[in-house]
């Protein structure tokens, strides 16, 4: 329907002040065989049938709440306070664009500098942008930033294979319009140790992911001096949440960290939006990529927050930006930010702790279970909130299973991005998964590979 | 009074959630990577509620009043929108369960994508970009390995109008393409003899706005179409501008291969202090194999078993461009949107968007200059220096916030000097638009008669004029000292 | 748990400023015996586990998404706008108290000078308070009221039996303290015109209610001329969204309009809270029970609203106030007038013949029944939005088959209410009911009665 | 710049929202009973949205800032109560359903009356009352039922404390009661005497509210009531200050008979700007067979079917209070708080909340003279002319608000000359009280030195001083025209 906000004798004072006999005469500019197309659109709906035709259709999902689920591989199911929606609801945010007039965008502009605050202290770095779209892009970006300041001859991003294939995919098509490329070995199992010894004078960067994608921490103590030493730079890419608890990657040199922010607040919403972190070392701000929000203060002397560095961006520099990003996911790093007040400083420390206890919990009882191996090839490396569990059968299979026989949506089938992996699932446990949850897990796969297993 | 910062607002010891205990046995966490605190603030709840409160009463959103901020197309966001991408069917689903269990999501995505289909005259469209400006890159990615695949690779110039928005050439750049400006002609089109003489075999594409920056529609745009594609070229429409078109004209029936919608402006989906957006592409049927991944697809009658729609991957796609499916809480926002609508709503909304426009136009073009004074689309351009003064667009823009309103955009596109670029969006009430324009007008009076109050302006707001120079130079872009 | 505000340095320094040793000293008032019980409470629960037992918890409730529904009788399924949930979310505005402080609220003050505006051209009445609590009790005040005008000798209200039986309950138990009492006739099919004759010496009022408890429209024009010939006072019960449609009761002379205004925007919620309307006449203003706002200037001739005439209150008059009321339902009020202003002049009449409408489709068509018959005793009357429908069988039984065997949420049980009725049903159709759910129930009533009336 | 009405707003044929077609056949409507226009205005989304938006942004919640509203407990509102209660299957549901199908909200119900008896010491409780002084009212009239049962029905006299909150006489009245005030001592307590003055066979109860509107733990509270109990009258608690008691004593450990609670105010449901409320009456067991119906109750396990909880009406009920089963909305989200909290959260609260008001009591009390200076509870009432000043208390609230503060209530209770009544509950941080100290005793300064600052105050809020005599002298209370 159209709704109507203009009353007839407006509408025709209007035309009047303009000097056209009708508003359609306005479009006379546009070639007469295009021109007022007859779309097949469906017809319009009033807003009672738009409720409940959208109820409907939101039914045809299952939820993450119809019963216990163990997905994660980069999208994860965390608490989140009632303090997000309600400041993400406040209209003066959510309706707002970028702060480019900050006189009437202190509210958002000081709420980023404090996201920036609060990202800078989490990762341990000097300096964050006011977010990226998300974490594969944002892991893009910092490819882009590191190849930049490698210079020409060093075009090669190394890249851990234990990051996350998604992100790996991105960051592919992001150099697809460079003469760079991505590289790096086959092997899932090989640590930060192992590759560090790859980074040779083509490498622009070494890409490492902790936890990675299968859950191993990473212990990357002493990983920088050696990739500094080989001229590269380090990107880490991290899970916010573990830096509750776990060393920020600034602690241990890293250049560059990015992360998905979606754990932050963020409902997982099919996998988007959310917000991609972006954090770097001070040397690098004049090279950072999207919004920067820095202190200032007005002719009286009040402290006041501003868009900063701007010189950086595409609406200034062009084609010389540092990267072409406009629009980020500002009102995602509000989330974030309200996210991490209202955790603070004990609240995400004990969210890491249950994710940790409770992914170890699941992952001692799995395998005790005859036919299932956890982390086959390397069961001593230590893990945060995901494992993975090599099956007697098809991943596939058994998500099903747990689907239609026990209600449980299972893990990530690995073999859909490793097709050697058909038999493994990747199983995260969360602070959102009581003990019960984890037990019927545990029964239902006890279940599944003793009756099915053999054939 | 400025609002003190969480870390200001912070002591030790304080909570605001409440976790379980652990239920499990204990394991045994890796002690050398373990950190001592991990810096962030402790507020009790009330304490979180008040500060993002008083922020939000220190910003101004679409919701407050006017905000002709041109080329954002800040529309009114629809209510009913929030509420249902909220519904939980739609917010609480993973991108990785299985497509059985996902099929209304899946169904909602394939039904978006046929609607901008039909709305662009494309023959594909993918909703994985999750911007305009990766919608662009996106787009360049596609130009190169459609030219790759057809043996090609060597034409690396892209031409980009000067009133082109700036992440037109920056998009060009991280493709890899160098980009080359066309000049404006006298009527705000694109010049066509320097179209003429760009053409040549290193001609990878155009990016083309239209309507234009300048709010004006391509008055020959199908000869500008034919000349690039007659040397081999392909030519991208920068959607950003589709407000002004839905159900007016389709591009894919002007010519354009390929095109992003912004959903965050067209299709009414929020802009949300910057973001998230969403930028789908659509894809005439050259260029449709190598949209990025993944699309969905619905099964013919005879292969549906329970899932009847799919993710596929195009043929020749580049790839991905995001993390997992795109923005999916903005499909549910901009979907909502369109059924609402329906093809004459949204023909409606076009119409009155060009109307306010327009109506603007006439009436502010005396005390503001327009450089291209003819019929414009959803937006315009002026010049902010009011005739008979020296004050500059900044400062009718600062004082027009004094009168309540949220100012134009300052100073873009960059061939009109001083510009201030008008956008009011078809929601605005002709009541809103008269007291802008009186207030514009009394603006222009006082720069030519107070001129101080303008550059002193504003002074109804939370804050005074700012110093950006200061901000630049000191760089305090975090808390400064660690929490004790 | 408890969420601690202060450090203990902070609580050192506040116990030493009293001058006490522990905040427990605070409490030496009380009787020892008395002081700090062991209270038998569950223990405290995370707000994870908060949350996971209300979603729990609300779905051991069937909503009225979940299938047709078809339950009236003085609680409503209306379309709810989605701007109204945005105004209720505010801040400023929900945790706020009662606007004494008029500088700081003139938000709420304003919105409650509009609901009042709106009320009073819906009801054609002058005057209208901020709200009173809901239905029932608006119409208790409004009987307090009349008894008061009427003085000494008139001391009874005469109510017709048709008026909702929750509301007589609730006027009945409010004049339990007072010598006045609450009078009427059985016979529930009485119309106005038939209850006017039985105003006497002794009635300070007629209370009529329409539509009325069964749906009948109550044609009351020329009724408020005989009651006041005979010296009462004419107090109209309404349906809010009728008066969309429908003559308001102040064009045929009523004394005071009383509503429950639940339909305006408010969820069922389990009956409460809702909101009472109440309308009156100019005569009666220093007689008006609740909060009234009226306009006024500030000390700068700014225009502004403040509460006025509270010597009518409790918190001024004290034992001699027009009532005890003091919380009231003012964001109840405010839902209703987000309500009004959205759906607006044209809305409101649109759904009230939606609901005309619908529900006489649904009253021919289950008249068209075999075994069921419509309105029984007075077929011809006018109705809107609900009726009566005479089964073969007990109500309760088939709204226990509805329930069971079509997944519908059936009518009010009258037997609940009248004795004599328990065959009947009372069906409310709204404009929430798409033809194809009153299709199902005319099927479903088909089926039940058929297999199941000859026993 | 003050805002529009609606009605200001409002233009002809304009919609904000979109309803279905009518799908059925159209029924004959009696022509006569139509009106031509029901008075509405017309608006847009936007302009609602803006309007309201605008219209909050006027207002002051406890979410904006301090709110030391005395007798009023302005405490937090958790922002997980207000999702809770919006959860369809506690929203979107009918109380005319089958109870087979409500039994989350029956159980719901059960568990809160359940708590409710616990932490008053009850032996039941009604959730009927929507609000504090409908508690009131209700307990008043089953008083007149429980005497009239037992032959007394003579028994026409309630004792009401000078002190007390004018809804308690109120109450009284409409209960067709006469309402006998009993003077306090010199301590702040009832003053005994007076009592045994008044107790006679016309005796019919108190209505006694401890702690006291000054804030003040009756010190000889069971003798006050062994002297009630003796000449048969029954004890009612006006249980609007029990934050300071919750887990703390038992209202029934000291021999209350009657007591309500308001949801709104110790069990934090939001006031909404003056409601709704909800006040369940706890009684002990000779009154609680006259409680209001419904009461929910759990059937023994040899009954249950599939229904365990019912609604119940106690034996000798005095009928309904409201339409349905009360404010089920505010039972959600004090439910909610409840189970949050647990006993020693509830204790930890009360506990805070008095360690702050003695702490505001303190630091006040040299520039405000506190009359009955002794340990308080939850509250303390000052006088608000501050020493050496000749300003009014009205003054000092309204300059207040110049700091940012919602002024403490004033001239309540009546016992107390230029009475401030502060309360500050138990979430404040000590920042904030050390803040609201700092601004009170500027204030007194000011008082003292530039008194005409406070009477020109308040100058920072979005309106000067109001003209309150020339509203109830105009008496404007609708808009004054039809709109045509
Ligand atoms: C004309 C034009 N093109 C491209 C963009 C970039 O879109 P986004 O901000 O969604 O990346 C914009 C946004 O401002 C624009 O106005
Ligand atoms: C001491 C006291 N008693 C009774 C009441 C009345 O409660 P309600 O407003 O919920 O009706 C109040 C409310 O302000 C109060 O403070």
């Amino acid at each position: 329907m159209s709704f109507t906000t203009h009353t007839k004798d407006e509408r025709r004072a209007m035309l009047d002040a303009i000097g056209v006999a009708s508003a359609e005469a306005l479009f006379d500019d546009i070639p007469l065989h295009a021109r007022f197309p007859d779309l097949e659109l469906p017809p319009a709906i009033s807003d009672i049938e738009l409720e409940r035709t959208f109820r409907r259709l939101s039914q045809r999902n299952v939820t993450l709440d119809d019963g216990p689920s163990f997905l994660g591989a980069g999208c994860y199911r965390h608490f989140i306070p009632a303090t997000v929606d309600y400041v993400l609801q406040r209209g003066e945010f959510y309706t707002s664009y970028t702060p480019y007039q900050p006189e009437l965008s202190q509210g958002m502009l000081q709420a980023m500098f404090e996201y920036q605050s609060m990202i800078c202290r989490l990762t341990g770095m000097e300096v964050s942008n006011a977010s990226h779209y998300d974490g594969a892009t944002s892991l893009a970006e910092a490819a882009l930033l590191a190849l930049d300041e490698a210079g020409k001859n060093r075009s090669r991003i190394l890249i851990s294979p234990a990051v996350h294939p998604h992100y790996r995919d991105v960051v592919a098509t992001y150099l697809s319009g460079t003469q760079a490329s991505l590289i790096g070995p086959e092997d899932t199992t090989l640590s930060a140790a192992d590759l560090v010894g790859k980074v040779c004078e083509e490498t622009a960067a070494l890409v490492i992911q902790t936890p990675n994608f299968f859950g191993y921490l990473e212990d990357l103590n002493g990983i920088a001096e050696k990739v500094h030493a080989r001229g590269a730079l380090l990107i880490v890419l991290v899970d916010p949440i573990m830096l509750g608890l776990f060393q920020p990657p600034g602690s241990y040199g890293a250049d560059i960290v990015v992360a998905d922010g979606q754990s932050l607040g963020i409902a997982p919403s099919f996998g988007g939006p959310s917000v991609g972190i972006f954090a770097t070392r001070r040397a690098y701000i004049r090279r950072l990529v999207g919004r920067l929000v820095g202190k200032t203060t007005d002719v009286e002397g009040q402290r006041g927050y501003v868009l900063t560095l701007a010189t950086r961006e595409q609406h200034i520099r062009r084609a010389k930006a540092t990267s072409n990003i406009c629009t980020n996911s500002a009102l995602g790093a509000l989330a974030a930010a309200t996210y991490l007040a209202t955790l603070g400083r004990q609240g995400l420390r004990q969210v890491a702790e249950l994710c940790y206890h409770k992914s170890h919990y699941a992952a001692v009882r799995i395998a005790a279970l005859p036919r299932c191996s956890v982390n086959p090839v390397t069961p001593d490396r230590p893990f945060f909130k995901e494992f993975s569990v090599e099956l007697p059968l098809p991943a596939a299979e058994v998500n099903q299973a747990l689907q239609k026989e026990f209600g449980i949506i299972g893990g990530y089938d690995l073999g859909r991005s490793y097709p050697a992996m058909t038999n493994r699932l990747l199983i995260a446990a969360t602070e959102m998964n009581p003990r019960e949850e984890i037990d019927r897990l545990v029964e239902a796969l006890e279940q599944i590979t003793a009756s099915r297993a053999v054939r | 009074m400025s609002e003190p910062t969480l870390y200001e607002l912070s002591a030790t010891g304080r909570k605001a959630v409440s976790l379980p205990e652990c239920d499990v046995k204990l394991a045994t966490i890796p002690e050398h990577l373990i950190r001592a605190d991990n810096g962030l603030p402790e507020l009790t709840e009330q304490q979180i509620v008040r500060h993002y409160l008083r922020l939000s009463q220190r910003n101004f959103g679409v919701d407050c009043g006017f905000y002709p901020l041109g080329s954002c197309t800040m529309k009114h966001n629809p209510k009913t929108s929030e509420q249902t991408a909220r519904l939980p069917g739609f917010a609480q689903i993973h991108p990785f369960q299985d497509e059985a269990i996902v099929q209304g999501a899946l169904q909602l995505m394939f039904e978006l994508q046929e609607q901008l289909k039909e709305i662009g005259g494309f023959e594909a469209v993918s909703l994985q970009p999750t911007a305009g400006a990766q919608g662009e890159l996106t787009a360049l990615l596609m130009i190169r390995a459609y030219h790759a695949a057809r043996g090609e690779g060597h034409r690396n110039e892209i031409l980009i109008p000067d009133s082109a928005h700036g992440t037109n050439p920056a998009s060009a750049t991280m493709a890899g393409y160098i980009a080359v400006e066309v000049p404006s002609d006298g009527r705000g089109n694109v010049d066509l003899d320097a179209v003429r003489a760009a053409c040549s075999g290193r001609l990878a594409g155009i990016m083309l706005t239209n309507p234009n920056t300048l709010g004006l529609f391509e008055e020959r745009v199908e000869e500008l179409v034919g000349l690039v594609r007659e040397s081999g070229g392909v030519v991208y429409g920068d959607g950003a501008n589709m407000n002004a078109l839905t159900a007016i004209a389709r591009p894919g029936d002007l010519g354009i291969d390929l095109m992003h919608f912004n959903l965050h402006k067209t299709f009414a989906t929020p802009h949300g202090g910057g973001g998230p957006g969403s930028g789908p592409l659509g894809a005439s049927s050259q260029l449709a194999p190598y949209l990025p991944s993944p699309i969905v697809e619905r099964l013919p009658e005879d292969k549906k078993g329970s899932v009847e729609y799919t993710l596929t991957c195009p043929s020749h796609s580049i790839g991905r461009m995001s993390s997992f499916h795109g923005s999916f809480g903005m499909f549910v926002r901009a979907y909502s949107y369109l059924r609402r609508l329906g093809a004459p709503g949204l023909r409606a909304a076009a119409i009155d968007a060009v109307l306010n426009s327009n109506y603007l136009r006439v009436r502010l073009r005396d005390d503001y200059p327009v450089p291209f004074d003819r019929t414009c689309m959803h937006e315009f351009v002026c010049e902010g220096q009011p005739k008979g003064s020296e004050v500059r667009a900044i400062d009718v823009s600062k004082r027009l916030m004094d009168f309540g309103f949220h100012p134009p955009t300052n100073y873009f596109p960059l061939t009109v000097r001083e510009a201030l670029m008008i956008e009011p969006t078809e929601n605005e009430c002709k009541a809103t638009l008269d007291a802008f324009v009186e207030a514009m007008r009394a603006i222009a009076k006082e720069a030519r008669e107070e001129p101080g109050r303008l550059r002193e302006a504003p002074s109804a707001t939370p804050v005074r004029r700012l110093d950006e120079v200061r901000a630049a130079r000191e760089l305090t872009v975090c808390e400064p000292t660690l929490r004790t």
